[in-house]
């Protein structure tokens, strides 16, 4: 009837003025799109912090793409240099997609 | 005059957002309103600076202001990188982030002063908006170059992101509204002076509820403030402030403008810059920059360094 | 008076709001700008309720009027309790928690009440502001009271959350302008006067609309309206104000303000005591008190109870 | 003509916010806010349009317009039909689309023009908001005719979405305002007024400005566009407008009317035709509809179109 | 001490305008409940996008349900034949969850 | 070249007033940091809902926390007592990490 396949669910929770810089590495390794949510406040060992607007470098977003194995991970060795600087909280899920020629 | 300033709707919805964010009240303005605001504050500044503009002609007291505007945030950099390695102990990178901040400018700083100088017969030129335009983005390529000539390899996102510096919002905001101010004139710009004048001030009121709240908040949540690091954040304005005062005295700005160049130099950037630092320097600790400039420079200048300049001026004037 | 309320704009944008969420319309207020809106409305209540107390002074009205609406405020949860326990046949916890909500009191009800009476010539006294803000709060003790007594183990959540009811944004908004009012005082307000003063009927119009729009949703979304609870909604703000209105016109308050007292105990709450309520009793169903309080009670008292308790005060005065 | 347009703050914030997307900036206007400015200028357009024909009455005038309206949304669709099937290479489904667009009408243009023209003491008539409102849903039954008649099975999605297009937002907020204002008279908008009428310029500058980013950026990401579509993108407005100004001169219309007619049939849909759209039609491409109306003809109608089919009006009429 | 089974995580990505009729669908297999997350921004083939609120039609939504394996095999199915049509992103994986009777 | 390791990740839907609740409950079991992400609305057995700021009360969060197998078996067990009171909505699902020596 339908087929599912297992892609890729991966996640990226990153400062919002960095953002471009990912998409553009996601861009770079061929993943066919990505979603951006909104994130309003969190907590971590650096503090706890709440989206304001007003000063936007301290906005986060989550960055949700999915693709397959390859590309997937083809995006961590892009990522990886910058996760330590950039802060980055990455992490990578299994799911079923249907129509999954497209990722 | 400090009571003045402390009786003023303006500075007591500051204050009552400090106290409620101190006390962990749930009290939060929507984030969308807040920009909002701030865009609206932005766009209002921009064009009465542009009308005043139109009617006064480009005179040798705006270009006097406008070079002495350039220069400071070029250079006032050097002065807190210096303090902020040596006293503040921080990295150079850290030090060279923290400095393009305070050599920078803080829009709401500026447009409070305007409004309770104003309110108090001691109105700066309307040019101080240009001025205050050219002042936002010199400070951080100075930051960076400090930042840098002590930096470790950078990873390869480096280089200065001009394009993003450029044309960052508040800079295209005040400067487009300015020229929209100058293109329409003071005819032009009665249609839609209701909205930008008449209701300027309660705006402000909002907004600054919201920047207190904003500035206590990150006080509390801050890990990363050593006793040094407060120092700064206070010796930093007052040094600037009154750096900036005495320039724009000599050369020759009546006493309010020297005071408005004065609190410019004296306030620290929480908008443009710390978006360019994330930006160009990924690995400086946007705790540190954000606490010092956001949570006590700003406080202390709305609350103090308004009346301390103003009254530096009117005395050295 | 009822023909009057119902040609008022800011009644019938209410009215739009209400028609338009029973149509099932897509019609929808951001929920940033909604709140925006309301802190506006707060802020300016409280503004010019401090205002007006600045110039009148702390007068023996003020303080009987806020005796009763202390007492009120502590006392009404009970007869709620009793008729939603017996005749409402709700858990003494869900009694509990809506008796809170009657007792307690709505700001946009009051204010909208102000709006309309003023325009009929029948402006409460400034101080009502105050009265509504000591309102808010005593009825949710005496709420959580009468929940626990019958209450099994409270899972160990329990305890009143203090903090949060007397740091709750509502509260510290209300006082905080009504203090900056009374320091600004009538010369201080002015030059914020056009934004808090000029626009307010207009924003409480796209407020109200909103309004509408949530108190339609909340009756058509809920599952948990029982008819009891429907003819308790109607009743209980009836007989919270005949006795407001009543004490208010005993205790000697001129005609405007007994009337407002009456608005205020027949208002339920449902911005503080709702968040109150979901943090000292989770158990308690926020469907029931959500949908009496917002979805029956407020429209009830907007479009009927204002006019009544106008004419009660007036008849009785 | 055109200069007094052209330096007019309104059109100058949408090019400063167009140039802005262009430029890559990061500047944008959150969403909250601009929906919050787009529910104020429909409820402001309509409560006045009531007020104003509450005074004058319903003329045969403003039955005239009304009847023209609502066959230019009907018939319109026809011809963008036809030109957008031959000369612009869509499939019918696409084309049908694109077609209810351009026969429903743009709110904020209309609202531009009326801005612009009374500016120049050309203002249009009141009822022209009820023309409006009139015109903005025939277009989508005939652009789904014409989709429909060439369509394969539709997946079983079909049907035209009745509900929701008649009470779509935009439609209910317009209308119920226009009832508001016609109900209220011009004693009960009184108080209203300083929010609805005198801020409403400046509101409507911070809105263009929006727009003018909106435009852009979606011109800069679309990749749907070829050179076919630009082309009807500015002969669609071009033609309709030409109609519509003349058939308002044809009917009796004073000159101002005549051309708030024509700038009618010349707008484009983008917010209550889309929606349809999307949910009618989901196999249309949203990537051609909105480019098109929002990317091309918006721009195009707000900086040439007012000032054209103004003079167009003036020169026939 | 707590019991956690094993039950499906869905998410689809649609157009706002189109999420009542998926959400039509959720009900008509009985899944018990679903929620909607704003999503920002994103990309794809069909170009990039930002949320604006102007024009809804734009906007995109992440539904989110949680259900057993079987309803969420009888949502694929419902939502098989306007996959394409209404450009959905549909991903599922495996979530442990409490109480899991309740799905 | 980089480490990838197995962590969960914990969603739990809550009512916005209730999350500084759930927040002190993990730094009680010590997880490093979590993120609140807005939900627009939603439906279930109790009837549906939209967010309005209005009334805050009836706003609902998800809380996104990524921890160890062990954090989050000790937060499961924090949350037991009042996952019916507090009506949550929790799941657990395993994703890869790196740099998976912070959580
Ligand atoms: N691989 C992906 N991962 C995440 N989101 C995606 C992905 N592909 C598409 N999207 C989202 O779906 C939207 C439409 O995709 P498309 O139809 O490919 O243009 C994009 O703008 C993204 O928001
Ligand atoms: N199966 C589900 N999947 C996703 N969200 C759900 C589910 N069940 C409930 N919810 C969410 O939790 C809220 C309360 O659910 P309930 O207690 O069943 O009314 C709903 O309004 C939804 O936002
Ligand atoms: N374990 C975690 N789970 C979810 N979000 C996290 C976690 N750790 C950190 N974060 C998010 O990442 C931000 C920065 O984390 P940190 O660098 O640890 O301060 C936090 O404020 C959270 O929003
Ligand atoms: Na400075
Ligand atoms: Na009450
Ligand atoms: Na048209």
């Amino acid at each position: 009837m339908f087929q599912t396949v297992t892609r890729k669910r991966i996640e990226i929770l990153v400062d919002t003025p960095l953002a471009p810089r990912i998409i553009a590495k996601i861009k770079a390794v061929d993943i066919s799109g990505w979603s951006l949510i909104h994130v309003d406040s969190g907590g971590g060992r650096a503090g706890e912090w709440q989206h304001d607007d007003v000063t936007g470098a301290a906005a986060k977003t989550i960055i949700l793409a999915i693709a397959s194995d390859t590309k997937a991970n083809a995006l961590v060795g892009e990522l990886a240099p910058v996760l330590d600087s950039y802060r980055l909280l990455l992490t990578i899920g299994d799911v079923q997609v249907v129509r999954g020629e497209r990722f | 005059m400090i009571i003045d300033t402390l009786t003023s709707p303006v500075i007591l919805f500051f204050v009552l957002g400090f106290v409620a964010a101190l006390l962990k009240s749930d009290l939060t303005i929507p984030e969308a309103f807040a920009k909002a605001m701030s865009i609206y504050l932005m766009a209002a500044i921009g064009l009465k600076g542009g009308v005043e503009v139109a009617s006064s002609g480009i005179t040798p007291d705006l270009i006097a202001a406008a070079m002495a505007g350039l220069a400071l945030s070029f250079l006032l950099p050097f002065i807190a990188f210096a303090l902020l390695t040596q006293f503040g102990k921080l990295s150079k990178i850290d030090a060279g982030a923290v400095a393009a901040h305070y050599g920078s400018v803080s829009v709401v700083t500026f447009v409070t002063a305007k409004e309770i100088l104003t309110g108090q017969g001691l109105g700066p030129a309307g040019y101080m908006v240009a001025v205050l335009a050219l002042m936002e983005t010199p400070a951080i390529i100075t930051g960076l170059m400090l930042a840098r000539r002590g930096a470790k390899a950078d990873n390869g996102n480096g280089g200065t992101p001009w394009h993003e510096v450029l044309t960052n919002a508040s800079v295209m905001l005040l400067v487009g509204a300015f020229i929209i101010g100058m293109v329409a004139g003071k005819d032009g710009f009665a249609p839609v002076k209701p909205l930008f004048d008449t209701g300027f001030r309660g705006v402000l009121c909002l907004f600054l509820l919201d920047m207190g709240l904003i500035a206590a908040r990150r006080l509390i949540q801050s890990r990363k403030i050593t006793v040094r690091l407060v120092t700064l954040a206070i010796a930093l304005p007052l040094i600037n402030g009154a750096i900036g005062t005495a320039l724009g005295t000599f050369i020759g700005l009546d006493a309010a403008s020297a005071a408005a160049l004065g609190i410019l130099a004296a306030s620290a950037s929480y908008i443009a810059v710390p978006a360019a630092m994330r930006l160009a320097l990924p690995e400086a600790d946007p705790g540190i920059y954000l606490s010092m400039s956001l949570g006590i420079t700003f406080p202390f200048n709305i609350i103090f360094g308004i009346s301390l300049f103003a009254a530096l001026a009117q005395a050295i004037g």
